[in-house]
């Protein structure tokens, strides 16, 4: 009870704190608001500097993509940075590396998932048609990131989501015997090392890190522009190969309660 | 190359923990060379940075190179203010990887590779963390500290430790979701990101600075990182959380952390809000700093009930952290107590990694986790107990250590604000730490009671192996050395505390503008 | 009442309900005994912050940022009381751009390279950017918290906080 | 951005939260989590934020939600509140 009475004041006191807050925000999708065109009497906000002018530096028509991958490519580095952190902490903190532990529990899941033969036909059938194609469109949404919404984040979810869901409708064996521990680990290493390493790549040949206009000569592309399109994409597989790889890793870890040995 | 430091300096524990995980796995030997090279590296950088700040002055770093306007790139930033704290972090990290070999390896051998991977990628958050200038991406880096310290907390700790774990994981995100939203408030009055174009804003544009909006954004931005630091009323998630984790993590994250958001606080308050604006227009410095009165008196106290060591530790961190929210709101005229506060965290990071070493070692080597356990400690293990007493010393604030003059300091900028209370606090903790480490002097020496009910066979024993004790228990050379240069550090930071203090004054705005704005 | 609607409603009503999501998780997190209802009330508190900084990016009338650059023929804006109906693959008409704000110099020539667009047409895309970290950044955060909380399973066989800390005292008392 | 949607849908997702979190059997209380992950991505995509959206379709109502269930199924399925 005292829990709630605890909870109740401090939620009361910080609503009220961001509603005061909120009384002199301008109004929700007004186009002059500080945030969207910068203040008054001040310079033009760096969103409208985006949405003028990264076409004419990046030659890639998403917004989104281009501030993500270039301008604050950095953050991004980080973002993927963080995935692998969280995948690398779940395994240390849940992973069971020898094998003493007991033997599964199976009545505990018999009671939530009664499992028929039929169900395991129908269910499996339905993934194999369904696998190939969402990693097809995963692989789609990375490599047309420049011109649509997606990118290697979602890319490297749904890749992820179609080892969870090979996971779930067969059984983590199964998914494992596609993606073996060892090589997840080794898979996101390398997905931040593309990342960082076009990044390195520019210090090397001049540039400060991550200006992938320096790339040009490397790249034989027309002009800085494009090198730093082309380079995008390169950075988005990166974020793609760590988060897919990732995703699967927290799946399978949390599942098998960090045994691998039996999922869902 | 010499302008290509500040990204090397936070990208070489990254590569460090990629290459681990790329080789380290099926070798456990190489991790500890990659470890040892990349943080080299980044001291060096770091060393490197700092030695181009006292001569030239500030450094600054885009990212990918997109400087104009200001704010569409991430800025990194190296001055006055954070050329020494890269440093420590530097000296810190690189002496806990020596301490960390041996633990790792009986904590569960099959994981080091994965110790070290989160190891190195907080190095890179907290060398990130100090040298950004974009508020979004300290966000970013912050919980990249936050979520490999979740993972060396919970990792192989005992029952106690996984509740505290997710105690933390529960409170670290909401400290860091609220400077995430503090940081969005300020995004939408101003429209920039850049810590500097913040404030170049807030200073221009007198509406925007008094609206509601920035100050809410600089209260959630404050309460989010006084949660990440565990100011007093705040802290609930610390002691356990760095009491019950393995001693590696907590020598990493005990003089790291606390400090780190220290530092981050103070580079709030000058880099984006600026001084004037806080301490004159908000006025809200008496109101904190009877709030960190309040947290160096129950830090204290609560410190003084405890009967384990690390818990003792853990709560004078958490008075320690009083001493510093309440010195950098002193807002004395000559910022004092800003600069005390400053010189402090440095100050307070080796004090604190020299005794967490220590209760790491004791709680190894003789399985000493209570005070009682102690017993003719000092005899067994002189070195470590010499260590112990040096930092226990700078932590009460004797002369030649580093805590004298960081008290030093912050005593003088409580005088000359005007905060007697805090400077009693300031007081009454150093008798209680004082109270405190010589209860813990008196059992180490001789003993709680005097050893008869173990008989005089022991005695005999000890007669005759006079050295052999001393070779017996006290550890090799790997943990040893690391722990010596600690208390080194501490005796010469207080000798050059002059120096030091004068180089980080060099960051505060100059003292005149505060002064003719006072009322 | 449409116009009180408007005035006093609408203006902040995004900003309103984000704040009652992220109290309802702030709610959650410090009342709530279940470490797993803690977890959703976390997830809901982050996700309440993403829906704010979403919500100042938006500005009325604008489409999704992303560039049109196949040409100026997709582009069809209609027109109604003031409110636009959008496809949301275009972008808006240069033409009605400069009703809107007149002082823009260039927007003129909508041809294949030159791709000056005026910024009302577009949501600010800078706060989308933060948040897609802000979202991965979340997941990576409740993965933790979930396998925390399998170990606090295994060790205390319950997530109930309270009877995690009555087992705790009881462990302390037995030393 | 059309208003009404936007108020619907923000209604909707108070609702799925409070449910959310007012729910005993877990596993539900997963499942409507991951309604208000779709409910949410629904706002984003209405708001013009589409990358947001395609993120959070992705990852709060898939991902998050089958975390979330692989650990009730690992523990207990009901709790006290």
């Amino acid at each position: 009870m005292l829990t709630k009475v605890i909870a109740f004041i401090a939620v009361a006191i910080t609503g009220s704190l961001l509603l005061y807050g909120v009384a002199d925000f301008p109004s929700f999708g007004d186009p002059n608001s500080p945030a969207n065109a910068g203040v008054e009497g001040g310079a033009p906000s760096i969103s409208q500097y985006f949405i003028t002018e990264s076409y004419k530096d990046t030659k890639v028509p998403n917004l989104v993509t281009s501030v993500l991958a270039d301008y604050r490519g950095y953050d991004t580095m980080f973002e993927t940075v963080v995935v692998f952190a969280g995948g690398m902490a779940i395994f240390a903190i849940l992973r069971v590396l020898r094998s003493k532990e007991e033997p599964p529990k199976p009545q505990s899941r018999a009671e939530t998932f009664v499992h028929g033969d039929h169900n395991r036909i129908i269910v499996g059938t339905t993934c194999k048609l369904v696998i190939p194609v969402i990693q097809l469109f995963a692989l789609y949404v990375i490599a047309h990131g420049h011109h649509s919404p997606g990118g290697g984040f979602q890319g490297g979810v749904l890749i992820g989501a179609s080892f969870i869901l090979l996971a779930l409708a067969a059984d983590l064996k199964t998914a494992l015997s596609r993606l073996n521990e060892p090589n997840y680990i080794r898979l996101a290493c390398i997905g931040i090392l593309i990342y960082a390493g076009f990044g390195v790549l520019c210090q090397i040949l001049g540039g400060n890190f991550l200006d992938y206009g320096v790339l040009q000569p490397v790249l034989f592309t027309d002009g800085p522009e494009m090198a730093r399109s082309h380079s995008m994409l390169g950075v988005e597989i990166g974020v793609a190969l760590t988060v897919s790889t990732i995703m699967f890793a927290i799946y399978a870890n949390l599942a098998s309660r960090g045994t691998l040995n039996e999922g869902l | 190359m010499i302008d290509q430091l500040p990204a090397i300096m936070v990208l070489a524990p990254m590569f460090g923990a990629l290459m681990i995980g790329l080789f380290g796995q099926k070798d456990h030997r190489v991790c500890f060379p990659i470890v040892f090279t990349s943080l080299i590296i980044s001291l060096g950088a770091a060393i490197g940075c700092a030695n181009l700040v006292t001569k030239d002055g500030t450094i600054d770093y885009f990212m990918a190179g997109w400087e104009e306007p200001l704010g569409i790139g991430i800025q990194l930033r190296i001055d006055h203010l954070n050329a020494l704290v890269i440093v420590l972090i530097g000296v810190a990290t690189t002496l806990v990887s020596f301490f960390s070999i041996r633990r790792v390896g009986a904590l569960d051998t099959e994981k080091t590779p994965h110790f070290y991977i989160l190891y190195l990628l907080l190095c890179t958050g907290l060398y990130g963390i100090t040298i950004t200038a974009d508020a979004f991406n300290l966000f970013v880096l912050v919980e990249i500290t936050s979520l490999t310290s979740y993972g060396l907390i919970a990792m192989g700790s005992s029952r106690r430790g996984t509740h505290a774990a997710i105690n933390y994981v529960l409170m670290g995100t909401i400290g860091a979701s609220f400077y995430l939203l503090g940081v969005g408030y300020l995004y939408l009055k101003t429209g920039t990101l850049n810590m500097h174009d913040i404030q170049a804003i807030l200073q221009a544009n007198e509406e925007v600075r008094n609206s509601n909006a920035v100050i809410i954004a600089f209260l959630f931005i404050l309460m989010g990182i006084w949660i990440k630091m565990a100011f007093f009323p705040l802290h609930g998630w610390l002691p356990n959380a760095y009491s019950y984790c393995p001693s590696s993590t907590a020598c990493l994250l005990a003089p790291l952390m606390t400090k780190i958001s220290v530092y981050v606080m103070i580079r709030v308050m000058i880099s984006i809000f600026g001084l004037e604006w806080i301490f004159i227009h908000l006025g809200w410095s008496h109101l904190v700093v009877i709030l960190a009165v309040i947290a160096i008196v129950a830090g204290s106290v609560l410190a003084l009930a405890q009967r384990e060591i690390k818990k003792m530790l853990c709560y004078l961190i958490v008075a320690e952290v009083g001493y510093m929210v309440g010195g950098a709101w002193l807002s004395d005229s000559n910022m004092w107590g800003l600069s005390g506060a400053m010189y402090h965290v440095l100050s307070d990071a080796l004090m604190t990694l020299c005794l967490f070493f220590v209760a790491g070692i004791w709680s190894k080597c003789i399985d000493a986790k209570e005070i009682d356990d102690l017993e003719g400690v000092f005899k067994k293990m002189p070195i470590t107990s010499a260590c112990f007493i040096l930092g226990a010393l700078a932590m009460i604030g004797v002369p030649p250590t580093s805590g004298f003059f960081s008290k030093f300091y912050l005593i003088r900028g409580g005088i000359e604000g005007g905060h007697w209370e805090y400077v009693a606090a300031l007081l009454f903790s150093s008798l209680v730490n004082a109270v405190l480490f010589f209860r813990i002097f008196e059992i180490a020496f001789f003993g709680k009671n005097p050893p008869e009910g173990h008989g005089h066979d022991e005695e005999h024993h000890d007669d005759h192996e006079d050295l052999h004790p001393v070779l017996e228990h006290e550890v090799s050379w790997r943990v040893t050395i690391p722990l010596i240069v600690t208390a080194v550090l501490i005796v010469l930071l207080g000798l050059f505390n002059g120096p030091v203090v004068e180089f980080i004054r060099e960051a505060f705005p100059p003292t005149s503008e505060i002064v003719s704005a006072r009322p | 009442m449409s116009e009180f609607f408007e005035q006093t409603i609408q203006p902040h009503f995004n900003f309103w309900i984000y704040v009652i999501l992220m109290m309802l998780g702030l709610w959650a997190v410090i009342a709530k005994k279940n470490m797993i209802k803690k977890l959703i009330g976390l997830s809901i508190f982050q996700t309440a912050i993403i829906l704010f900084y979403v919500s100042i990016g938006v500005k009325e009338d604008a489409t999704i940022p992303i560039l049109d650059h196949h040409g100026p023929e997709h582009h069809e804006v209609v027109h109604e009381n003031g409110e636009h109906i959008e496809d949301a693959e275009t972008s808006a008409h240069p033409e009605e751009v400069h009703e809107k704000k007149g002082d823009h110099s260039h927007g003129d020539d909508h041809g294949h390279d030159d791709h000056a667009t005026d910024p009302d047409t577009m949501a600010n895309p800078l706060p989308h950017v933060l948040m897609l970290t802000a979202i991965v950044v979340g997941v990576a955060t409740l993965g933790v918290a979930l396998a925390i909380c399998q170990m606090l399973f295994k060790e205390f066989g319950t997530l109930e906080e309270d009877e995690i800390l009555a087992e705790l005292k009881d462990s302390a008392s037995d030393d | 951005m059309i208003f009404s949607f936007d108020i619907i849908i923000l209604i909707f997702l108070v609702i799925a939260a409070v449910i959310s979190l007012s729910v005993k059997d877990l596993l539900s209380a997963s499942m409507i989590f991951g309604i208000y992950g779709f409910l949410i991505c629904l706002l984003w995509a209405e708001m013009g934020a589409v990358d947001v959206a395609f993120t959070e379709a992705a990852v709060g109502a898939g991902v998050s939600a089958v975390l979330l269930i692989a650990t009730v199924f690992n523990t207990k399925r009901r709790s006290s509140d």
